[in-house]
């Protein structure tokens, strides 16, 4: 369960990029954040992952105040979140493989999981050939891809995409998206931030639309001419 | 709010099993601990390999540390030495009495036996003119003059070993009274002054030396801290993506520490190597001065112990400096 | 100009990126690149600004052989490319008004003339007020803006943008086409790699389409039902 | 192939147009070497304030340079102040004639005269027994035994300067020979061998000075080199992005030469400061020395002009070793 209680955050440069911003987002829901470029999409995911801190207001994670959590709990925050990154966040002195094993590593996983558990994630972006290549050498959405494949190699109950498709060509998108929701079927919490309108409209789920900081859309994609099952009453 | 929310809460239900199904597939406690060992070794191996990458710039801090580290125990070595060296007069005041010309031996000797029963006198012991004649030509240059003159110049002394404790400068000033006052005796000296001079130069030294010591050991801490901060610089994108991945700092800093380690315990086993090799060459040099001296001197080097100690310092501070640094950057390097 | 004669490339990895790629793009002429992720969109855009050299066939700018350019010339023949890299390639040891103005400075230009040319630079991708600004405190689609700005502050000849817009919402999307559209009015030839296709069906012009590295398609985009002067006769 | 070339082929010629424009506003001679002076003056301050920033890791770099730098440099001085000391015999081979006791100083002064007047002697100086007690007195130790002999036991002294030049050890010890034959001299020395070993010695010393020189050169090359890599690892990123925009290799490689420059200089200056160090030191210890051998020695130091050269060259290695370090570093780093 993520929720936001009247948050606002202030960078130190003085910019409000978000301002009360209040909503709930179930545990296993999945729902699109959209909105214009520096509209606040990646300030708020990064609030949920304590990559910042609010200003005022209050953010809860699983009936966790994040206000409250101690410096020493962040990282068994993180570890509950996939996150891909906007800016892909890979590390280029290692190969595809380490870099999709990180997570793993970092949570003392055994080494004889390690393995199974990474050409797995590979295999669902279709880059289990490329594992043992550097990522430099990859092109910009086998990049993003990557990121997407270490976001969910530990199968965590959330998971936080900011601009996943950007550098993807709208058949992989979509793919992509697939395989967002068929983790959102399995029980995650799933949070996208998006600019692919269209692609919104196709998927059917909720969505948050941000403006200059402040919520200005919660609810289903009003592009969505029909709706499924969980969006059936709005 | 929504009617969605039901069918969440199921699939909630489903994602918490899993959850545990992670849980329990890898984080046993006894798959933890080995797991976290097996880390610990590949980090410290890792860490190895990273200064073998860069051997120039990893040697080049591990001789800085190695002269920081050399400097106050070579200067400890030399004191412990002066202090040994002088050992006699440091545990005993000596005095000398240049026998009257004429004197034989036996008187000498007499002389010398009576002496050793005065209070305050550990013992005594005779120098025939002979025997200064032959010190004498071992030194250099004398040998011929020596042999030149026409009949040995050199007087009789008897060497006069005093307990120090006991001993006041005044007590030694009547001691030397009593024995000038002797017929049989010429002069009688004692230098006190010299004594406690060099006593003062001695503990002048050690007190150079533990501060010398002190301030090599926090230069070591800065060396390998800074060194150490330049590792986490290079490596800051690395860093900060294993922390957005939920590494802990203990899990960030662990091959830092380990670098450290690293260069503490190179820097003190080159010291080893800088020490010993600075005492073959003092040796060398101090077995001529002992042939002069008479006295057959073997210099005190730092043994097993002292050797294993200046390792674990090493190591200790090699920690040290990286714990601080690490603590202190790794910690700012938060994920923006 | 640019040219391409049977352009392959192949790289050190085994991968072929490019396989027996021809087009000619005439001076002054705008045309979109598109492709699936990994077709080579990228790998193209590098070859042209000699990032990477061609496994065979040539390369040609302005009647110049690449392959014949001697190491010493390629900074001028860079110097004559604004380049929008597809992941930014923004310097965030400095402030966004170094970062635009790095291209003048490396090209010798006089100190009186750089703060003109960076704030209009910055103007025209609407970020004047963040020059001040780290790039790295900006938003996702405004560290892109500041790579277009930069690409764009020394007028050069060329302007190459490597998915410009991909984490840029629509309406701004659309905006910056039509910046790249105005620098093409007065002369410079334009190529944008991106996968925005209803972006390219919009903007009337030429498109080249790869495919697993082969060029498949070399023409108006079909997508575009009317065409504009430039185009009139396909 | 499209009707749009010809359009094309138009707004082509606006963008010569322009092009040109841009030539012309910006790229004039004395525009562009105006900016590139002031991009010098630029790229020298901005290094330096580099080097401020991480000022730990910097004084360590010009620690072990200004170390490297002052070994052979102090080796250097030590042998010329050795060879000046030794100057006399350097040039001249000395002979001691040891007169029979008993001689009055004005035949040792007319023995003295009338040798001064042989082939190969330079000069001759007479020591009267006098004399040579009173610099045997001066000597630590020796005051109380010489004072408390009943005659002074020293003879008189010759001492004969024989110029070296025209000198083969066959003649020196013919010279010898002819002294020792004459009444007055009890025995005549010419110390040939220990003149020949220190000669050796100096000379040895040139050479291991002259490879420790060229071996500790490269060192300060390989350590600037060496730095200079870790700061363009460091900088990898944005000689990238610069080389990306169109940066020359010069462009690039300047900050870099311009900071192993300062990193030679300064190494120079904080060696300028440890050799003026290690002079002052030494004066003193040898000033002990000089009163003991009875002559005045002053040392001979670097020198304002010797100063400069040790600066200069400094410069020179810090940007021979920032130049290799950059030319190989930056080729290797081109963007991908
Ligand atoms: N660290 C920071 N310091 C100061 N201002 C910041 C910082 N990070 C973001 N901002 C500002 O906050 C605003 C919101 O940024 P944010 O990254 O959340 O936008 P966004 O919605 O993700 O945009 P985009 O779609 O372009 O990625 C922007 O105006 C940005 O300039
Ligand atoms: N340096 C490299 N070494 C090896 N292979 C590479 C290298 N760079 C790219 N490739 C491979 O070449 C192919 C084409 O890459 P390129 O970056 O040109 O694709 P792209 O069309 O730009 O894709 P995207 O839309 O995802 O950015 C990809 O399969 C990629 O993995
Ligand atoms: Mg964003
Ligand atoms: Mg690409």
């Amino acid at each position: 369960m993520i929720r936001f209680e009247g948050v606002t955050k202030r960078y130190d440069s003085g910019q409000e990029a978000l301002s009360d911003v209040s909503f709930e987002l179930e545990s296993g829901e999945m729902a699109f954040l959209t909105g214009h470029s520096g509209a606040g999409k990646s300030t708020l995911l990064k609030l949920i992952m304590l990559m910042e801190r609010a200003t005022s207001g209050e953010v809860w994670i699983d009936n966790q105040n994040l206000a409250k959590l101690s410096k020493r709990h962040i990282p068994l925050l993180r570890r509950k979140m996939g996150v891909v990154h906007q800016n892909h966040q890979l590390l280029f002195d290692r190969s595809v493989y380490d870099n999709v094993a990180l997570p793993l590593i970092v949570a003392g996983y055994h080494p004889r999981d390690i393995g199974r558990r990474v050409r797995g994630a590979l295999d669902k972006v279709k880059l289990l050939h490329k594992e043992k290549m550097n990522p430099q050498m990859l092109s910009g959405g086998e990049q993003q891809r990557i990121g997407i494949a270490r976001a969910v190699v530990n199968k965590p109950p959330f998971l936080l995409a900011d601009e996943p498709t950007g550098n993807l060509d709208p058949a992989l998108s979509a793919e992509i998206m697939q395989l967002f929701k068929e983790f959102n079927q399995v029980g995650v919490t799933v949070l996208v931030a998006t600019h692919d309108l269209a692609l919104i409209a196709r998927m059917h789920h909720r969505s948050l639309i941000l403006r200059d900081g402040s919520l200005i859309g919660n609810g289903a994609t009003k592009l969505a001419p029909n709706n499924d099952a969980n969006m059936d009453d709005n | 709010m929504f009617k969605s929310t039901k069918t969440n809460r199921r699939t909630g239900e489903n994602r918490s099993d899993s959850g545990q199904a992670i849980n329990t597939s890898s984080h046993s406690l006894a798959s933890r601990i080995q797991s976290w060992r097996s880390h610990h070794r590949l980090v410290a191996k890792q860490s190895i390999q990273r200064l073998l990458v860069t051997p120039v710039s990893s040697l080049m801090t591990i001789l800085v540390l190695a002269i920081a580290i050399t400097l106050p125990a070579a200067l400890n070595i030399v004191i412990t030495n002066v202090a040994q060296l002088t050992g006699q007069t440091n545990d005993h005041v000596q005095m000398s009495l240049y026998l009257q010309k004429g004197l034989s031996d036996t008187q000498g000797i007499k002389l010398a036996n009576q002496i050793a029963d005065w209070d305050n006198v550990t013992s005594t012991r005779y120098v025939s003119p002979q025997e200064a004649k032959d010190s004498f030509k071992s030194m250099d240059g004398f040998a011929e003059i020596i042999d030149n003159l026409p009949e040995n110049p050199l007087p009789g002394v008897v060497i006069v070993i005093i307990s120090e404790q006991s001993l006041s400068v005044n007590d030694a000033e009547m001691l030397r009274e009593r024995a000038a006052a002797l017929q049989k005796v010429a002069i009688a000296k004692i230098d006190l002054a010299w004594l406690q001079k060099l006593h003062a130069i001695i503990g002048l030294a050690q007190q150079v030396a533990a501060v010398l010591t002190a301030l090599l050991a926090v230069g070591v801490v800065l060396v390998v801290g800074n060194t150490i901060k330049l590792a986490i610089d290079s490596r800051r994108e690395e860093i900060i993506v294993t922390k957005l991945i939920g590494a802990t700092n203990a899990f960030v800093r662990r091959p830092f520490l380990y670098m450290g380690l690293w260069f503490g315990i190179g820097g003190a086993l080159i010291a080893l190597i800088l020490i010993n090799a600075c005492k073959y060459a003092l040796t060398n040099a101090i077995e001529s001065l002992s042939l002069v001296y008479g006295t057959d001197i073997s210099l005190a080097g730092l043994g097993f112990t002292n050797s294993m100690t200046l390792v674990l310092m090493g190591a200790m501070l090699g920690w040290l400096g990286a714990w601080l640094a690490a603590s202190q950057h790794i910690r700012a390097l938060e994920p923006r």
